[in-house]
């Protein structure tokens, strides 16, 4: 790709406005379409988008396979333990009224733990999978 | 007539479904067959979103005059059931990778032919 | 203080588990968090299982939002049982995983196994609690993709291919269930299961709730493995891992046959699925079929976990076959069944998997001899053979008499008939393999083979010991068996 | 209570004595002391429980219940009891014969066979002693597993196409038959229980009943009702003691037992000769007793034509089962105790001529009876007690039947019987007068082939013989064949127990007042 000087230019121009569009999916996602799965999906678009031009590795350079992979753990663990808070907090599994004193901001504050929880999970997922394949050599 | 055609968005439905599964069967070749899937998988979603619709109801965004909004219900399980089927597609995919490293092919006869030997 | 959060707890708790086998990696660690998990939700099903049997149906809301609006998780008798046959099954097999080949195999990943199990068994319990029709659907996927990873890590190349055509077969049954659950929410607006069973009557029952039934039969079908619908079952089955094997025979298809009883009996409703549409008839022949051609085939195979795997297939038609009398008595034999051939088929792929670890292959012939290098292998596998036959005193005897008690009682004599000819086929697999354990000479590379490791014989004498003593004690299940088919007889 | 104490024993101390065989398992000499006290005792406790039923008392004992009113039980009862006698008494005397013969035959794999012998013989017990159909059948089932690893003793394919048979009529009867007629009775009924006077009447149809009958009388495989007798003569390639117990005593005589407890207790005598329902039964009985005998005629190997026999005087039984008048009864019951004791003393004589002279063949024991007098002897003793003369038992079992036949107003099966003792004699006789006729310089010449004879009749259970003897010289068996004219008697482990239960035969005939006395309030 080393070619292709427009592509490269303009990767790199995009890449910071689609990572911040990514992060305004997610958290506008608890009062406004969006959410965690889009946001995670973009997220991880612009990484896909960096690595097709300027090689899988150097993305890996940035995101190597273990952070990746403590992603896709450590997401699904923050949106299972909000709900075991929940839980110590008296309330049912996944009742977010009790985690602020208003229960209006109890609920706010839990859908978005939990929507992040699923925006890296899936941003993780997302680039474990391109990552995966895309460095799969036959042999 | 009208009837016939006014449900339009079911027939597209079928046909996707018909199109999806007919690769699926019809196809030897693993990747092929994993689209099908998803096109099959596709026909679902557009079932789903099709029945959230309500006529003359906008996207259930809360607007300000607006009464009629379509259904968001819909929308949100087929969101979850499309992250399904993309985990179902990349584990398929991991696993024609593999089945190609270890046959050296990914054509259904091939595949049967060489264990048929061993 | 958790006890009223026990039925989410059981799902949690694998959930919780499986990203934290990854994060800590190591195979000793992720081992010790798989048993606790596993047991964790064990001692949670147990304690559900008491509270259900004492005081009735659990309701749970997810969230803290009311039933309509919200996921609610709903527990009744069935529920319990299947609840403790998964985890039970679960928690016997984890401390198996650890030493089966398995591991050796793919020693510095193990954490991934386990993460996958958990995942599986979250999705199996989950299926289990939810009250939930998308929910059920999310939870069935859950378990299927992490059933085609395991079933992927088989030691044979063969077990790619079996997996892939799982994947493919299961899904195209998990989204035949998908659209059924979409056509009844058109039908009735609701999700949760118990409303669209409230719903459903005040509709009426038209083309579009006849379409679901027809789809959801089919796609549950396809993923219990009814005869037909069966081809995906003995391959995946026969070249997974024999941990792999004795989880998802003793469980998976388990929780499909949940899934077929709770949708035809408390969803749509008895009067729908048996009197308005003749659904009775197509299951109980198809259930007969089942009996029959995959026991014939089970015959001819060499390879024991085929046997195993055929003979899986043709204990699903007694299952359904007991579902297809819809009478109290056969459901209770269909579901008894469930529970004892739970404990047998594990049971068997465990002794399986210790055969396997040992001389490295299940085919019959190198297993010659056997009995005299492996005594308490080969005696565990008598114990559970006996049990799949029938014979009295094992748990296979109790719901083989139920069934055609069952069917005596409706007077249906040559279904009785079958149902001891279909078991006289099984004498003839089981035999087969024990005759050759036990009356030959062992191959001439086989004459020292030593005994299995403790690490696998003891889980897989739990289940033997489980089989005789749900032969003679059987007041647990057999009443939890009674109940679950009152409740589901009398929803309608 | 202590009388529970010796049912629950008598039954556990078997399977006690299976757990020492197998602890001891490499040190024969403990292994057969083991089983030898362990039959001793076993006896004794069947003892205990004898003047307890002659009083006229029915021990019980409950031990679990399975299913709702579905139990595990035992009660002893007068039948019950003679069968137990029968099974636990000659099993101390086949321990001691077995030892005998398994030393004499260097048969492999002793440890298993007497682990499933006691096992056998536990089941035999629970099936004597079981309180309802469902213990009984579990019993039942539980001896037909055991005595499988015994026929296939040899583990030659021969023996393995055996076990098939065997496994496989036995095992297809009894769950694709029996299972279908208790499961029946118990929707029907509501109850197994052994109650006097049956628990059917009234709570099936009439025309039903010959269905239910059919399902037990060919449910009960054991009990070698033609056509499902196939698996008896292919059981024969087991060594001899097993033949002679299992297959002369314990597995057949469970068999008909179970025939003689289902008639008497669970359909009530007269609730079938009122129905009729059981005349189809005695005509099948009464034809299995002449073909039978007609078969066994043909045959020339010796334990063949003794296993044909077996079938021929099980049906005997069955018959008088289907008579079902008191006398018959009575006399059935009798025919179990007077046909074990002659069928196991031929059965050793077999098994004694086998181990001294590997002859299986009845042509080929010309002039035998010279070598081995006291064998041959009690051959004939053991045939006459067969075929029903005096003074041996096998006459007053007849004569009962016999009677009952009349009671019933059936005279053609006192023909039948008259007809069957002729056929018995004309194929039991001869095995013992060739043992006398012919002289004894033709020894010479047989010796001399004796070893193509090997080649030729290598047959049941011949193998394993074979590979004795070329690994060990130093055996009297050995010898025997080898050096040709030194053809002896059997073992004393081998004479002497076949002696006793010849004088077994002979006390039977003296002490059937007493038998008679025990049994009949089985069908009051």
């Amino acid at each position: 790709m080393r070619e292709y000087l427009i592509l490269r230019v303009i990767t790199k121009l995009l890449f910071p406005f689609i990572l911040l569009f990514a992060l305004y999916v997610q958290f506008h996602g608890d009062f406004g379409p969006g959410g965690g799965f889009q946001a995670g999906v973009i997220f991880a678009a612009s990484f896909i988008l960096y690595s097709m031009v300027f090689g899988v590795r150097s993305a890996q350079h940035v995101l190597p396979v273990g952070i990746l992979r403590a992603g896709i753990a450590g997401g699904l663990l923050l949106y299972a333990l909000v709900g075991v808070v929940d839980l110590l907090l008296g309330a049912n599994y996944l009742d977010y009224s009790p985690m602020s004193a208003e229960a209006k901001v109890g609920q706010h504050l839990g859908i978005f733990l939990v929507e992040l929880g699923v925006g890296i999970t899936v941003a993780s997922v997302m680039m474990t999978m391109f990552f995966t394949f895309a460095t799969w050599r036959e042999d | 007539m009208v009837d016939f055609f006014g449900l339009y968005n079911y027939w597209i439905v079928i046909v996707l479904a018909m199109a999806g599964m007919y690769i699926v069967i019809a196809r030897g070749n693993l990747i092929k067959k994993l689209v099908g899937l998803n096109v099959f998988q596709a026909s679902v979603f557009v079932l789903y979103i099709s029945f959230g619709k309500v006529s003359g109801g906008t996207a259930p965004i809360l607007l300000k005059g607006v009464v009629t909004y379509s259904n968001p219900l819909p929308h949100v399980l087929i969101l979850t059931a499309i992250v399904v089927g993309v985990a179902t597609t990349a584990l398929g995919l991991a696993l024609v990778v593999r089945i190609r490293r270890e046959y050296g092919t990914i054509e259904e006869d091939d595949i049967h032919s060489q264990d048929g030997h061993t | 203080m958790l006890r009223e959060h026990l039925p989410v707890l059981v799902i949690i708790i694998p959930l919780i588990a499986a990203p934290l086998c990854i994060l800590f990696r190591g195979r000793d660690q992720a081992f010790g968090i798989a048993l606790l998990a596993t047991w964790g939700s064990f001692a949670c099903s147990a304690v559900i299982a008491a509270k259900v049997m004492a005081s009735g149906t659990l309701s749970y809301e997810l969230g803290g939002w009311p039933p309509p609006i919200g996921i609610e998780l709903r527990i009744d008798a069935l529920n319990a049982l299947i609840l403790l046959i998964v985890s039970g099954i679960g928690s016997v097999v984890a401390p198996y995983a650890r030493n089966s080949l398995l591991l050796e195999y793919v020693e510095d990943r193990s954490y991934m196994f386990y993460c996958a199990f958990l995942l599986c068994l979250c999705g199996l319990m989950g299926v289990a609690v939810t009250g939930d029709a998308f929910n059920l659907f999310v939870f069935l996927e859950i378990s299927s993709l992490s059933s085609y990873v395991l079933i992927a890590l088989g030691f044979d190349r063969r077990a790619l291919t079996a997996s892939y055509q799982y994947l493919i077969m299961g899904t195209i049954g998990a989204t035949f269930i998908v659209i059924s659950i979409g056509l009844l929410y058109q039908a009735t607006g609701t999700l949760n299961m118990a409303d669209i069973a409230q719903r459903l009557p005040e509709h009426g029952y038209d083309r579009t709730v006849i379409a679901a039934f027809a789809f959801l039969v089919i796609g549950v079908a396809l993923k219990m493995a009814l005869f037909p619908l069966h081809q995906w079952l003995p391959n995946a089955y026969s070249y997974a891992p024999s941990t792999v094997s004795a989880f998802l025979a003793a469980t998976a298809t388990k929780v499909s046959v949940y899934i077929l009883l709770r949708f035809l009996f408390t969803v749509f409703g008895v009067q729908f699925s048996f009197d308005i549409l003749p659904t009775a008839v197509p299951l109980t022949i198809l259930a007969i079929l089942a009996m029959f051609i995959p026991s014939i085939v089970a015959c001819f195979e060499h390879n024991v976990k085929k046997v195993l795997a055929y003979s899986s297939v043709a204990q699903i038609g007694y299952m359904v076959l007991g579902i297809g009398f819809v009478t109290m008595t056969g459901l209770t034999a269909g579901i008894l069944h469930l529970f004892n051939h739970a404990l047998m088929k594990g049971a068997l792929f465990l002794v399986l998997g210790a055969v396997f670890y040992r001389i490295g292959s299940c085919n019959i012939d190198r297993m010659a001899g056997l009995a005299r290098t492996m005594p308490w292998t080969m005696a565990a596998f008598v114990g559970g053979g006996l049990s799949l036959i029938g014979i009295p005193m094992t748990a296979g005897f109790i719901s083989k008499w139920y069934l055609i008690q069952a069917a005596i009682e409706k007077g249906w004599w040559h279904i009785a008939v079958l149902i001891v000819a279909s078991s006289l086929i099984a004498v003839i697999y089981i035999w087969r393999v024990i005759e050759s354990a036990y009356f030959r000479e062992p191959p001439e590379d086989l004459q020292n083979v030593k005994e299995a490791p403790l690490s696998l014989l003891i889980p897989a004498w739990i289940l033997v010991f489980g089989n005789v003593y749900f032969g003679i004690e059987t007041s647990l299940p057999v009443s939890m068996a009674e109940l679950a088919a009152r409740s589901l007889l009398g929803a309608n | 209570m202590h009388h529970q104490i010796y049912i629950g024993l008598a039954i556990i101390l078997p399977l006690l004595g299976t757990v020492m065989i197998w602890m001891s398992g490499s040190r024969p000499n403990q292994r057969e002391v083991v089983t030898v006290i362990t039959s001793g005792l076993t006896f004794l406790c069947v003892l205990q429980l004898l003047p307890e039923v002659l009083a006229g008392h029915q021990p019980e004992l409950h031990v679990t219940e399975l299913l709702p009113g579905l139990e595990i039980s035992f009660k002893v009862e007068p039948l019950g009891m003679l069968f137990a006698l029968i099974a636990s008494f000659l099993w101390i005397i086949t321990s001691f014969y077995a030892i005998g013969y398994m030393r004499g035959h260097h048969e492999p794999n002793q440890t298993r066979f007497y682990m499933c012998f006691a096992i056998a013989i536990s089941s035999a017990l629970a099936i004597a002693f079981s309180g309802n159909m469902f213990t009984l059948f579990i019993a039942y089932e539980v001896l037909t597993l055991s005595t499988y690893p015994l026929v296939t003793h040899s583990q030659t394919d021969e023996a393995r196409r055996a076990g098939r048979v065997y496994l496989g009529i036995l095992m297809s009867t009894s769950i694709g038959l029996l299972m279908v007629g208790i499961i029946w009775t118990w929707a029907a009924a509501g109850t197994l229980d052994f109650t006097p006077g049956g628990i059917l009447k009234g709570k099936i149809d009439d025309g039903l009943v010959i269905v239910l009958l059919f399902l037990y009388m060919y449910g009960i495989g054991k009990a070698a009702l033609m056509p499902i007798h196939r698996w008896l003569p292919a059981a024969m390639v087991a060594p001899t003691p097993v033949s002679a117990l299992l297959h002369a005593v314990a597995v057949v005589k469970a068999g008909v037992f179970t025939v003689l407890k289902v008639i008497i207790y669970i359909f009530g005598a007269d609730f079938l000769t009122e129905t009729g329902a059981s005349i189809w039964l005695m005509y099948v009985a009464g034809a299995t007793v002449l073909l039978a005998s007609l078969v066994a005629l043909t045959k020339d190997n010796l334990k063949a034509r003794l296993a044909y026999s077996t079938v021929s005087q099980l049906a005997y039984i069955v018959l008088a089962g289907a008579l079902a008048t008191s006398h018959s009864l009575v006399g059935g019951a009798m025919h179990i105790a007077m046909h074990a004791f002659g069928k196991i003393t031929l059965f050793f004589c077999a098994g004694a001529i086998m181990v001294a002279s590997h002859k299986t063949e009845i042509s080929q024991m010309r002039g035998l009876g010279w070598r081995m007098p006291f064998t041959f002897a009690a051959f004939l003793i053991g045939a006459l007690s067969v075929i029903g003369l005096p003074p041996l038992g096998g006459s007053w079992s007849k004569w009962y039947i016999a009677l009952g036949a009349a009671d019933a107003d059936q005279l053609v099966f006192i023909a039948v019987l008259m007809i069957s003792s002729l056929l018995n004699i004309a194929y039991l006789i001869p095995v013992f007068a060739r043992g006398f006729f012919g002289p004894r310089e033709e020894e010479e010449a047989q010796m001399a082939g004796s070893h193509e004879d090997h080649g030729d009749h290598g047959d049941h259970g011949d193998h394993g013989d074979h590979a004795g003897d070329h690994d060990t010289a130093t055996h009297d068996a050995h010898d025997a064949s080898d050096a040709g004219k030194r053809i002896a008697e059997a073992p004393m482990l081998c004479v002497v127990p076949l002696w006793i239960t010849a004088l077994g035969c002979v006390a039977l005939f003296v002490y059937s007042d007493w038998l008679y006395a025990m049994l009949s309030p089985i069908v009051k």
